[in-house]
């Protein structure tokens, strides 16, 4: 049977639309409902962070840092500040270490829940995301009482955090655990496994695993694609290496390997594997101990470079920082993972439909703020 | 019928205008206005209901009064009247480059689609503006008028996310006629007859002789016609037409105010009139389930009523717990599984009648 | 053959399962409920208590606001800020930790230190205030903070500190007329010598 | 400062530096004294640090061939290796933090780099600019391999006037993006890139931002961009 070609359309999907997850342009064209090319166009949230970072001191940076994956603040302020430790040689109190993890990994599913609550939102399903947001206020909630703020934290320095756990914290984050645990079955069933669901997901956007290699895809959606690369285990930074905990990756369970469905499912994975991380943290966390003991009084690093990645829910953050010895950087590179997982676009939505774009641009998850920076 | 009531019974009390012209006019303007009544307040009424079903099925309390001064009432109740006093005051926005004359059309043909349908379906024994010969044809043939309507809004608004809008949903609804027209056959086959009230007269003697639960292909059938009319309406999980997320608005993306919720009212009403045939032709219409019991006149509108905001709950149900489907998945469901099973379903109710009946 | 009666009794089972969930939810929503009536109802703020001798900073990220009595105008502030949003303008006093009747000028802290300085113009401009409370942590006089937590005494916490005019989010903290009865000062001082 | 003033402190400071610190303190004048003090620290700190770097400078020169162990660091096989294969790319000595090359033969090594067995570096982590000064740029890459788990950066540095560098992105796939920002940013152009475009910034800005001598333009389309914080006053 031949195919009726007709003539084709150029769409702007963007930089207003429901489902873009912020201001995200995307050229398409269109044959009817086929999509033929995509090309992202990007820089529409651009804030010059690296330009702003050449001007200011190295904690002056880490509010900017918050601001650029909204969604996941505290990965990049660990990301940013382990870099920095890194290159100053800075060894950190064993309890802020704990602290640290502990908030990380609470943001990776406060992040994560958002994820996927849009992501069912951009399949059309509301109701599961309403339950995953309630359930990340929560996870807020636990922030705000450490750090006063809800979603900007500014809360890891350079040798330490601004403020130590306030009591009671250990408990709060035991019942939420508890609540929490059960929910995540509540969401599978409702969504992850309804047909629907997994009708518009598997067999979506597959991305082969060297393709994503050479994209630089990395965090969710390299391990989507079957490759077992999470640097908490292969490279592991701050003390990951004490916990137990899987590397999750997809394996194709609803269609091909690599498929939007196994993007989702992965992060739903991962959920329960920072909970397990949250558990044993919780529980091993030094009682005593102050959280501004390292805290060097003037950050100065030695002159040099340093190139460091941390997996925050969203892929590998690095951060390539130059230092010349003053207290100024003189040149610091984030290397987003959005930024990774949206350049795959162009090659994984090409010969899908208008309503796949949708879908695989949101098992992506991108954020905009980290892309454009 | 009404209109012949209503003209006779006008004659009777003006005597001098009698038989006139005049007096037909107001015959038939009176169930007009009755009906656009309802239709608004059935639109009123359920979208303060979906809004609190909504909320309800997502753990939040949805429209809320509070405060003193300015403030949508107890519950919220007074929220959807609210929300159409925005609506009427909300300034008109036509596209320059939109189709003016098409563009300002098209929510009324919609409109004129969902309400001509109202006046063949029964909400009583007697409580009906027409009871045509032919009404289940006529609802189904004028319910689908509609389409013209969404596609000369997705077209005259001049917008590329409209016009996707308009082409989905031309292609859905002509689509889901076949399975829900097909289902229908299955009815008139039992019933012997097409006129609404001739088939809620077949389905008298409670619950056992309601045609849903006739024979097993009956029973399927109901759900096949249930979930096709769903799609007929643009309603999750079949909202490809206005998908949010994917294309915006759809065909209504570029209307703004009155216009745009003549859309909601025909959307609610589209709902009301395909309920009220799925439980006229297949949940007993105004009969009771209990043969003998609260069977009187006025206890058939209630009956009828009943069973249609069950069944217009059920689509709310349905909208706040799925996801969308995607275009071509909507065709594959409706021409692999739905078409092929109604048709069995034909023949099956033929063999079953057969042997059975 | 089999896969699609397989996939249509998957269909059928999981939206049922679905449908049961928001059913339950639905009739528990007494239970469930989340949503807060809200100016009645306001969230409830977690316990802060942080419980080591950082207890004097506060760790609410509401509006920043300035004892200006106790400021030294040491303008660590202005410069920890990555944003800018602080300006201070100091000029010498006449005597130092000597208190200026004219402008209502107090010579010393809280904390008893000698101000040498006289803070004549002190400005927040909250519209650009990234609440990353870094201006808290140098303050030597802990005269700059966040409203709330251990300072709730002094003023109510207010999240909601809207304005009709972006102006009005400019907070001047210096009190009015120093700088002009600053300015008075020196001339005359200039004048005298 | 009057230019007595300066000389009289020049003398102090000289003084001073000899160990007489007498002559500073008999000064009546408070200001000039505690300027004179702080000439005098200053000369001292920079005494200080002409004196620590001058012999280690030499003490480098002189004794790295001999004494320094060869380091162990992976860089210094990565090196000899590129120096084996492509002799005379390596633009300076092996060191422990980057290795740096010639910008000409760059897309061979770069495909080198990641088909060979040993080496298989399939992954670009990141690549960026960077503004050295000295009318030089440098685009650095650092790879990272998946399979043996190792990691290399490289650098290549041009000259403002002949930004020129290979381009890597049919190799690398992100190379695409990266390269196109590094050219938004720094003005540094890729030769072979497909869709040599600037990524962030729009098509028609002026000048690449993050150089350190970069001037903000004053209109953008008629739109004046705003440099100084107005509505204080």
């Amino acid at each position: 049977m031949g195919v009726i070609h007709g003539e084709e359309m150029v769409l702007n999907i963007g930089p207003q639309h429901p489902s873009t997850h912020g201001v995200l342009r995307l050229k398409v064209k269109t044959d009817g409902e086929i999509i033929s090319e995509i090309t992202p166009v990007i820089g529409y949230l651009h804030r010059c962070f690296e330009k702003h970072c050449e001007n200011m001191t190295y904690d002056q940076v880490i509010p900017y840092t918050d601001r650029c994956d909204y969604l996941a603040a505290m990965a990049n302020n660990f990301g940013y500040v382990v870099a920095v430790e890194e290159l100053m040689e800075l060894k950190v109190p064993e309890k802020v270490e704990y602290i640290r993890v502990i908030m990380a990994e609470f943001q990776r599913i406060a992040s994560h829940l958002l994820a996927l609550g849009v992501y069912g939102l951009d399949i059309g399903a509301f109701t599961p995301f309403l339950f995953m947001l309630r359930d990340r206020e929560r996870i807020l909630d636990m922030f705000e009482m450490t750090c006063g703020a809800r979603l900007l934290y500014n809360y890891m320095w350079v040798g330490g955090v601004s403020h130590d756990l306030p009591k009671g914290f250990v408990e709060t984050a035991f019942q939420f655990l508890d609540y929490f645990e059960p929910q995540i079955d509540e969401y599978n069933k409702l969504l992850t496994y309804n047909k629907i669901f997994v009708e518009r997901t598997a067999d979506i956007g597959v991305l082969p695993a060297d393709v994503a290699i050479s994209y630089g895809v990395s965090g969710p959606n390299l391990r989507a694609s079957g490759v077992k690369w999470d640097l908490r285990r292969n490279a592991p930074y701050s003390i990951y290496d004490k916990f137990e905990f899987d590397v999750c990756i997809g394996d194709g369970a609803k269609g091909t390997l690599g498929d939007c469905w196994d993007r989702y499912y992965v992060r739903m994975l991962e959920v329960k594997e920072s909970v397990k991380i949250l558990r044993q943290a919780l529980a091993q966390i030094p009682k005593d101990g102050d959280v501004h003991q390292a805290l060097p009084k003037k950050i100065r690093p030695p002159k040099g470079s340093i190139y460091s990645r941390t997996e925050t829910p969203r892929g590998d953050l690095g951060f390539y920082i130059v230092s010349d010895g003053s207290p100024i950087p003189t040149r610091v590179k984030m290397r987003s993972p959005a930024f990774t997982a949206l350049a795959v676009l162009g090659e994984l939505a090409g010969g899908w439909m208008m309503s796949d774009v949708i879908s695989i641009l949101g098992s992506l998850d991108i954020v905009l703020g980290e892309i454009d920076r | 019928m009404t209109v012949d009531t209503l003209f006779s019974w006008l004659g009777g009390l003006i005597p001098a205008m009698e038989g006139s012209g005049t007096l037909l006019v107001i015959a038939i303007l009176i169930p007009c206005l009755v009906l656009f009544l309802v239709v608004a307040v059935n639109a009123i009424v359920m979208v303060y209901a979906e809004r609190k079903v909504a909320a309800f099925m997502q753990d939040r309390l949805g429209p809320m009064g509070q405060g003193v001064g300015l403030h949508a009432g107890k519950w919220g109740l007074l929220q959807t009247v609210a929300d159409a006093l925005k609506l009427l005051t909300k300034e008109d926005i036509i596209p320059e480059n939109a189709d003016r004359f098409l563009f300002i059309l098209a929510p009324f043909v919609i409109f004129i689609g969902a309400f001509v349908t109202i006046i063949a379906v029964p909400f009583g024994e007697t409580v009906i503006v027409a009871d045509f010969n032919i009404g289940i044809f006529y609802i189904l043939g004028m319910g689908s008028l509609g389409v013209i309507g969404i596609i000369l809004a997705g077209w005259s608004s001049n917008n590329k996310w409209s016009l996707y809008g308009g082409m989905r949903s031309a292609a859905q609804i002509v689509s889901y006629e076949i399975p829900a027209g097909l289902s229908i056959i299955v009815v008139i086959m039992l019933a012997g007859t097409l006129s609404m009230q001739g088939i809620i007269e077949y389905q008298a003697g409670g619950m056992g002789n309601w045609i849903i639960f006739a024979n097993p292909f009956t029973f399927i059938a109901f759900f096949i016609f249930f979930i096709s009319v769903i799609a007929e309406t643009n309603r999750t999980p079949f909202d490809i037409p206005e998908a949010e997320s994917e294309l915006v608005g759809g065909f209504h993306t570029e209307y703004s105010g009155m216009r745009w919720s003549f859309f909601f009212l025909s959307e609610y009403a589209n709902m009301l009139v395909v309920s009220a045939v799925a439980s006229a032709g297949f949940l007993g219409g105004w009969h009771s389930p209990i043969p003998g019991y609260f069977d009187s006149n006025g206890w058939g509108v209630f009956w009828m009523m009943s069973k249609i905001v069950f069944l217009i709950f059920v689509m709310m149900w349905f909208r706040w717990t799925f996801p969308r489907l995607r275009v071509d998945q909507l065709m594959n469901i409706c021409w692999k599984v739905f078409l092929p099973m109604s048709l069995i379903n034909i023949f099956g109710v033929g063999i079953w009648t057969l042997f059975f009946g | 053959m089999e896969k699609y009666f397989r996939d249509i009794w998957e269909s059928i089972t999981t939206m049922m399962t679905g449908l049961g969930i928001t059913w339950m939810h639905m009739v528990r929503i007494r239970r469930n409920n989340v949503t807060l009536q809200y100016p009645e109802e306001k969230w409830p703020r977690p316990e802060r208590n942080i419980g080591f001798d950082h207890s004097n900073y506060n760790v609410i990220r509401s509006r920043l606001n300035v004892d200006i009595d106790d400021c030294i105008g040491c303008l660590k502030c202005e410069r920890v800020c990555p944003v800018q949003c602080i300006k201070i303008v100091t000029e010498k006093a006449p005597v130092r930790g000597e208190d200026i009747q004219d402008i209502g000028h107090i010579g010393v802290t809280s904390n008893s230190s000698r101000k040498a300085l006289v803070v004549t113009r002190f400005d927040i401009d909250m519209t650009e205030c990234c609440y990353c409370n870094l201006c808290v942590y140098p303050c030597p006089e802990e005269c700059i903070y966040m409203t709330g937590g251990p300072n709730a005494h002094k003023h109510p916490i207010d999240y909601e500190f809207s304005e009709y005019d972006r102006s009005n989010l400019i907070y001047r903290f210096a009190k009015k007329g120093t700088k002009d009865g600053m300015q008075k000062i020196l001339d005359a001082k200039g004048a005298e010598s | 400062m009057s230019s007595d003033q300066e000389k009289l402190i020049a003398e102090l400071v000289e003084k001073g530096l000899a160990g007489d610190m007498d002559p500073i303190n008999a000064i009546e004048d408070r200001v000039l004294r505690s300027k004179a003090k702080s000439a005098l620290a200053k000369a001292k700190r920079a005494a200080k640090v002409a004196a620590a770097t001058a012999p280690e400078a030499d003490k480098a020169a002189d004794e790295i061939p001999e004494e320094t162990p060869p380091s162990d660091h992976p860089n210094q096989k990565f090196g000899k290796m590129i120096e084996d294969k492509f002799p005379g790319v390596l633009e300076a000595d092996l060191n422990d933090t980057h290795i740096q090359l010639k910008p000409d033969n760059w897309f061979e090594i770069a495909k080198w780099l990641k088909s060979e067995p040993a080496l298989h570096f399939d992954s670009l982590q990141c690549h960026t600019g960077m503004d050295v000064g000295e009318n030089m740029l440098e685009a650095r890459y650092n790879l990272h391999s998946m399979t043996h788990d190792h990691k290399i950066e490289i650098r290549i540095a041009v000259s403002r006037d002949k930004a020129n560098i290979p381009s890597i992105e049919q190799i690398w796939r992100i190379g695409d993006w990266f390269e196109r920002e590094t050219y938004d940013m720094f003005g540094i152009f890729f030769d072979g890139h497909r869709d040599h475009r600037r990524m962030l910034l729009p098509e028609d800005w002026e000048g690449y931002p993050l150089r350190k001598d970069y001037e903000v333009q004053q209109t953008y389309h008629g739109i004046a961009i705003p440099k100084v914080k107005e509505g204080w006053e």
